[in-house]
């Protein structure tokens, strides 16, 4: 190995990045770089997650009595029609595929970019365009048909359907896009060296969630335009009145959603992959069964969305298939929870705030997967089904899974993103805060689901009172959290100190590049290493950060270097 | 399947520069098989064949289907990644077909025979 | 707009027609096929919607469908078929000269492609055109078999369909004609021979639609069913012959849609090629935009049974 | 442990602390009476699906504990300590991976088979049921029983399966009993169907599950079970009202059963339809800009041709009644909202 001193030097000396290297709006509205195009996509999504937070704040507030609070029982609808939406299609689908795994993807196998930019470009865009017209259909008197758009009450109803419909439409392709650049730069851009079992397991989840995305979509897309035909046509096709069957819509509607789910959970469980390992410093436990865990289960995903309907058409035939289809889901997820568990196994453990996120991922997401035994179960399903006890599950799921990943990912490679460091102290608090105040809202839903209180409830009896409003108290903290880590990141922006290249001493690739990175991503060739082998990160005091050590043979004493290196 | 060894393997066999370039005899002989079972389907539609008469159309179909994807597509000649990716659509449209039906063949009654 | 996406951007300091992120030629066409293919299954699965709704009306009715199927003319669509097989053949073979450097023959076979796309929709507007006039449309908009229908205004109605769904070509025909009459002198050779081959495109469509109003006349025989006939009127609430048709439109529309977004692609490629812009080492997008066209046929080669054969 | 951080700041509010303390204490003892989770099971079949409950539970219970207890295991034994690093150890082993997929696969083999054969009885109703035709409509229930008496509240016998032969006139409903632990959805254009047998007198709330509109959360009715014997008596009664009773009696009771409620208050405060209240002999305008008088012909026709004649600030949603309500019922309910009106004498 020689050390390749101008490269260290270009990046010890000029501070230039794919952040400062050129100026102006145009620079970033007509930006090639997936570094940017990432960025611009988690400003927009943490947006839609602000405004989709607000309505579910508005709709706890309005819950908090049996009766009337301040909502008339038409905006409550709205409300929670909007905020599902927006949650679903704005925010958790393009989370962490769209935000984060645009920039860092292409970084981690070594590349210069996604294979598409311009693809990639235009499904920014069209997300953009997807949102405005969920916007629009907010506007335009309101969407109150739930984010099911489920016929015929639909196309009935005489609210903004079609701008909805039509915004999901273009969402749909937008994430078509992404998936579809991510497969062809995981499979053809990767470096030589780079074997499929070297890669690291968020780009199995990625590619796995890509497949997902690929397959499923376009079926959603077909049930959008055949609701807006019916709706400005009448194409009976979905609608009893002309011989149609509503049924049929669910099927069409399920086939993509239920996939979707797993498009939310699946990069997340890559991220935990990731963090459980770096944080531990211990190789992954069982590499392969976590990989094959995330295809099987991309697969896996496509034969359940049966369970959506169990109680919808007679057929109990169909019923008993997809419920045994859909407990055969819940075991690679459980193989990944152990697999995190036995990394963590004679590791040297580091509670940094990535960590205390995945963590409370795992704790979550147990309860949520774990629930979800109920609801696969048939004959508990028809006392739970539409009840609380779904809400309070799948919040578990997305919210506690998705979500804190989510927010895991971001404090992870925040100082990569932006090149500082935030306040390690508040984020705990802040990681804490959501942890409470996310049970103490949602764990009383199991109990009211339970009871018999039905979802979508603008009004409920008076026996409910109670334990609604420990969880309206327990949003409100909830909320705080939230918002306190929205500070303490947006802080760290000016006032935060620089960060250095591998603040956490992980082995993945986009570690070995400044932070925040250089237009190119890399300045010479990255050094291929096993993801996961950490004996050769040092801490440097100098640099603030790890660096990687030369191996040495013999006692010869190490001397660190600096990387990149070019071999 | 890392990209760099199959180009090896792909670079024999009548490539020139980047992909296969397919003879127009072969061309031309693939259209003219089209045609033909075109005509067949149109005729085998006056024949009455009772249940079978699905199965039998839409088995041409499939005929017809893989010459223009093996040919006309380059299927034959090109990654077996994308063929492998080609027929897994096929698969997941059959697991849509399939659960869909198996669920929506339940009774049905109209409207009106509800009073 | 996904094909220009596929086709990987001529960066400023990249090297010929190899992106600044891609190693090698190979490296970005096969990037790029595999790019396509993935399209190509979304196009797959997006279908897959429209035929498994009409699987599953035809399994819960298969009455309504052998009655409705009596009123498409499968002649036309036998034609269409032969239309749409001889452009992929001329596509395929265009995919050929590119990969060979044959400048001018891969112009024309892109040109006879897409003059291939504009008969077939004039065949197609005629069958339209006659479903409207006799009233079988979607289930939300199907009269047929009400006694207010007319003949002479059937007839009349017919006539107008044809006229609207004519009515872009014959715009882009005169527009284009009245460029080259007029401005002939000041276009470049390339854009004089794109609009030329508009107003091809233009008038040949007209062509499709006199031959498909021939094969209409002479097979109206084929056609059985006499004005009035009840044996398929909607009941509300009921699967009528209107689901069927329901289902005919969007299954063909979509497809329709589908011929003209790769009409808008060709013409785009087209452009490209009289620029000789292709060669052996770069003929990436003709490839792309074959495998699409080729799809395209595909799904019709399932539509023409399932629609005009089977009942 | 989650359970106790809701319940302890949860003392401020009343009910909830209740509901959680004794929630705590029932943990332990599932299944009890007054069980946290449930309503008491009142019908056949409920005590089945708790069990089945419980028993997914303590799965879960087991599952979380060991989960948790290995996660704190690990970060108390091996968290980071100055100049102690991470000791090697094997990164796979395939017997644990075998093992920690099939234990799981087993319980939920198991969960999965139970589920599965407790959901057949819940399809499956005796042929002896009595069967009730229900019909759901924004946002109302209506249950036909077999003498063709018409009810918004589902009256069943005690002990006697009850089977519900279900659709709907507009979109999709869901017909929820959590006291039975029964719930179907309602289909238009189809009839679905399901059944239960009470086994306790009394009276349960039945839920709307499946959303549809703006009144969803308030298309509720209730169950009531009557002692057997008491239940044809009660039918006998129901069905002859008309006869029984002064047509301004039974335009109340009619107006109460058949979802006028849900729609028109009689205290003159405006819902989805114009009140009752002085309704008759006044003078309205039209969405076409005419004017009419609120009289016998106009409530009539109203009644059965609602879209025909809709007044100004109303939406057109009100669903017909063609062949709903025989003729004596409409006179009865015209005799009612004319008796809400001041100074209208009522004609027999």
């Amino acid at each position: 190995m020689i050390v390749d001193i101008n490269s260290e030097k270009i990046l010890r000396d000029d501070g230039v990045n794919y952040l400062n290297c050129d100026r102006g709006w145009k620079s970033w509205a007509f930006t090639l770089d997936h570094k940017r195009i990432g960025i611009m996509y988690l400003a927009g999504i943490l947006l839609c997650f602000l405004l989709g937070g607000i309505m579910a704040l508005l709709i706890r507030a309005e819950l908090f009595t049996p009766g009337k609070l301040y909502l008339t029982e038409d905006k409550y609808n709205e409300f929670f029609t909007l905020h599902g939406a927006i949650m679903t299609f704005l925010f958790l689908i393009p989370s962490i595929p769209a935000a984060i795994g645009n920039f860092v993807l292409p970084i981690m196998v070594g590349a210069k970019d996604v294979a598409f930019p311009r693809m990639n470009l235009a499904s920014f865009y069209l997300w953009v365009a997807g949102a405005i017209f969920f916007l629009l259909a907010l506007g335009l008197g309101g969407l109150d048909t739930g984010w099911t758009f489920y016929t015929p009450y639909s196309t009935t109803t005489n609210s903004t359907v079609i701008a909805a419909t039509m915004g999901v439409f273009i969402l749909g392709f937008s994430s078509i896009f992404t998936g579809l650049n991510f497969i062809v730069t995981i499979n053809k851009m990767r470096p030589a060296g780079m074997t499929w079992f070297r890669m690291p397991l968020l780009l199995w989840s990625l590619y796995a969630t890509s497949i997902i995305q690929v397959l499923a979509t376009p079926v959603l897309g077909i049930t959008m335009i055949l609701l807006t035909a019916e709706k400005m046509l009448g194409v009976g096709i979905f609608d009893p009145e002309l011989g149609g069957d509503p049924v049929l819509y669910q099927h069409f509607f399920w086939f993509y959603s239920h996939p979707a789910v797993y498009i939310m959970i699946l990069p997340a469980m890559g991220v935990i992959s990731e963090l459980m390992s770096v944080f531990s410093r211990k190789p992954i436990f069982g590499y392969r069964f976590i990989a094959y865990s995330s295809i099987a289960i991309a697969l896996l995903g496509f034969l359940v969305w049966g369970h959506h309907m169990f109680l919808s058409a007679d057929s109990p035939l169909a019923a008993v298939i997809f419920s045994a289809l859909t407990f055969s889901v819940s075991i690679p997820s459980g193989i990944k929870v152990f697999n995190w568990l036995a990394t963590m196994y004679k590791g040297s453990i580091r509670l940094d705030t990535p960590m205390c996120y995945a963590l409370s991922f795992i704790l979550l997401f147990g309860i949520g997967g774990l629930t979800g035994l109920f609801l696969g179960a048939l004959a508990t399903d028809v006392h739970l089904h539409d009840t609380y006890f779904v809400v309070a599950h799948f919040h578990y799921v997305m919210m506690g899974g998705t979500l804190i990943a989510f927010l895991a990912a971001l404090h992870y490679w925040w100082p990569k993103m932006f090149g500082k460091m935030y306040s390690e102290k508040w984020a705990k608090v802040a990681c804490l805060l959501i942890f409470i105040g996310f049970n103490w809202t949602f764990f009383p839903q199991f109990l009211l689901g339970s009871q018999g209180m039905p979802r979508r409830y603008a009004r409920y009896e008076a026996e409910f009172e109670g334990l609604h409003r420990v969880s309206t108290t327990g949003a409100m903290v909830l909320g705080v959290g939230l918002g306190l880590s929205a500070c303490v990141l947006g802080h760290s922006l000016w006032r935060g100190k620089r960060a250095p290249r591998n603040p956490w001493g992980a082995a993945t690739l986009e570690w070995q590049t400044g932070s925040p990175p250089p237009h190119h991503n890399f300045i010479g060739k990255p050094v291929l290493t096993d993801p996961y082998d950490y004996d050769d990160l040092v801490f440097d005091e100098e640099e603030g950060g790890f660096v990687r050590r030369r191996r040495r043979s013999g006692s010869e004493q190490e001397k660190p270097i600096k990387e990149p290196s070019i071999v | 399947m890392n990209s760099n060894q199959n180009e090896l393997q792909h670079e024999e066999y009548d490539h020139h520069g980047l992909a296969h370039v397919m003879p127009v005899k072969l061309l031309v002989g693939v259209f003219s098989l089209l045609i033909f079972l075109t005509i067949i389907t149109v005729l085998l539609a006056q024949v009455p064949l009772g249940p079978w008469e699905v199965w039998v159309s839409l088995g041409v179909a499939t005929v017809k289907a893989t010459l223009v994807c093996l040919y006309f597509m380059h299927l034959r000649y090109d990654r077996t990644f994308n063929g492998f990716i080609f027929l897994s659509s096929i698969f997941f449209v059959a697991l849509f077909l399939a659960l869909t039906l198996m669920d929506l063949n339940g009774p049905r009654v109209p409207l009106s025979g509800i009073e | 707009m996904v094909m220009a996406s596929t086709t990987e951007e001529q960066d400023h300091h990249g090297h010929g027609h190899v992106a600044h992120h891609f190693d090698s030629a190979q490296q970005q066409f096969d990037a790029g096929k595999l790019g396509m293919w993935l399209f190509l299954i979304t196009e797959i699965l997006f279908f897959s919607g429209l035929f498994v709704a009409y699987a599953v009306y035809r399994v819960n009715h298969p009455e309504v469908f052998i009655d409705a199927r009596q009123h498409l003319n499968t002649s036309l669509g036998a034609l269409n078929t032969v239309v749409l097989l001889f452009s992929s053949l001329t596509m395929a073979w265009a995919v050929r000269a590119a990969q060979l450097g044959q400048h001018k023959l891969l112009s024309n076979l892109i040109i006879l492609t897409l003059l291939c796309a504009s008969v077939f929709l004039g065949i197609k507007s005629i069958e339209y055109s006659h479903k409207w006039g006799e009233g079988l449309l979607w289930a939300g908009a199907y009269t047929y078999g009400s006694e207010e229908l007319v003949e002479q205004d059937k007839s009349a109605a017919k006539l107008a369909a044809t006229a609207v769904l004519g009515a872009p070509a014959a715009l882009i025909a005169v527009v284009s004609g009245a460029i080259l009459v007029f401005w002939r002198k000041r276009l470049s050779s390339v854009v004089r021979t794109l609009v030329a081959v508009a107003l091809g495109m233009g008038a040949i469509y007209f062509v499709g639609v006199g031959i498909g109003i021939i094969v209409e006349v002479l097979t109206h025989s084929s056609v059985s069913h006499e004005p009035g006939d009840h044996s398929i009127s909607q009941v509300a609430g009921e699967p009528g012959p209107g689901v069927f048709f329901s289902i005919y439109f969007t299954m063909t529309g979509v497809h329709a849609l589908h011929i003209l977004i790769g009409m808008g692609v060709m013409l785009w490629m087209l452009e490209k090629s009289l620029r000789f812009e292709y060669g052996p080492d770069y003929f990436g997008p003709v490839d792309f935009v074959g495998l699409y066209w080729h799809l395209v046929d595909l799904v019709w080669i399932y539509l023409f049974p399932l629609l005009y054969l089977i009942g | 442990m989650v359970a106790k951080a809701a319940s302890s700041k949860s003392t401020e509010f009343g009910e909830g602390a209740n509901l959680m303390t004794f929630s705590i204490m029932d943990f332990v003892i599932f299944g009890s009476e007054r069980s946290m989770f449930f309503p008491p099971p009142t019908s056949s079949t409920a005590a089945e699906v708790d069990s089945l409950f419980y028993f997914i539970l303590w799965v879960c219970v087991v599952f979380f504990i060991v989960i948790v207890g290995v996660m704190g295991y690990c970060l108390i034994r091996y968290r980071e300590r100055p100049g102690v690093k991470a000791e090697p150890s094997a990164s796979h082993n395939n017997i644990l991976e075998v093992t920690w997929t099939v234990i799981p696969g087993i319980f939920v083999g198991v969960i999965f088979y139970w589920g599965f054969v407790t959901f057949l009885d819940l399809r499956q109703s005796p042929d002896e049921s009595y069967e009730i035709q229900v019909e759901a409509k924004m946002w109302n229930w209506s249950f036909t029983y077999p003498n063709g008496h018409v009810d918004n509240v589902l009256h069943v016998p005690l002990d006697k399966p009850v089977r519900l032969v279900m659709t709907s006139v507009d979109v999709i409903h869901s017909l929820y009993v959590p006291a039975f632990r029964v719930k179907m959805d309602v289909l238009p254009g189809r009839y679905s169907h399901t059944w239960f047998e009470a086994n306790k007198v009394g009276s349960y709330t039945l839920f709307c599950t499946e959303y549809c509109g703006t009144k969803h959360s308030e298309m509720l009715s209730k169950v009531v079970v009557h002692p057997s014997g008491e239940f044809e008596t009660w039918l006998e009664n129901a069905a002859n009202f008309l006869e029984r009773m002064t047509p301004v009696e039974a335009g109340e009771i009619l107006y109460q059963r058949r979802g006028c409620a849900q729609c028109h208050s009689i205290d003159g405060s405006a819902k989805v339809g114009p009140t009752f209240l002085d309704a008759f002999g006044s003078e309205q305008s039209l969405m076409d800009g005419s004017r009419i008088t609120v009289d016998e012909n106009y409530i009539r026709e109203s009644i059965l041709e609602p879209q025909a004649k809709v007044r100004v600030g109303y939406r057109p949603v009100m669903p017909t009644y063609q062949g709903q309500l025989k003729d004596e019922e409409i006179n009865a309910l015209i005799a009612y909202i004319k008796s809400l009106s001041e100074g209208s004498q009522v004609n027999p």
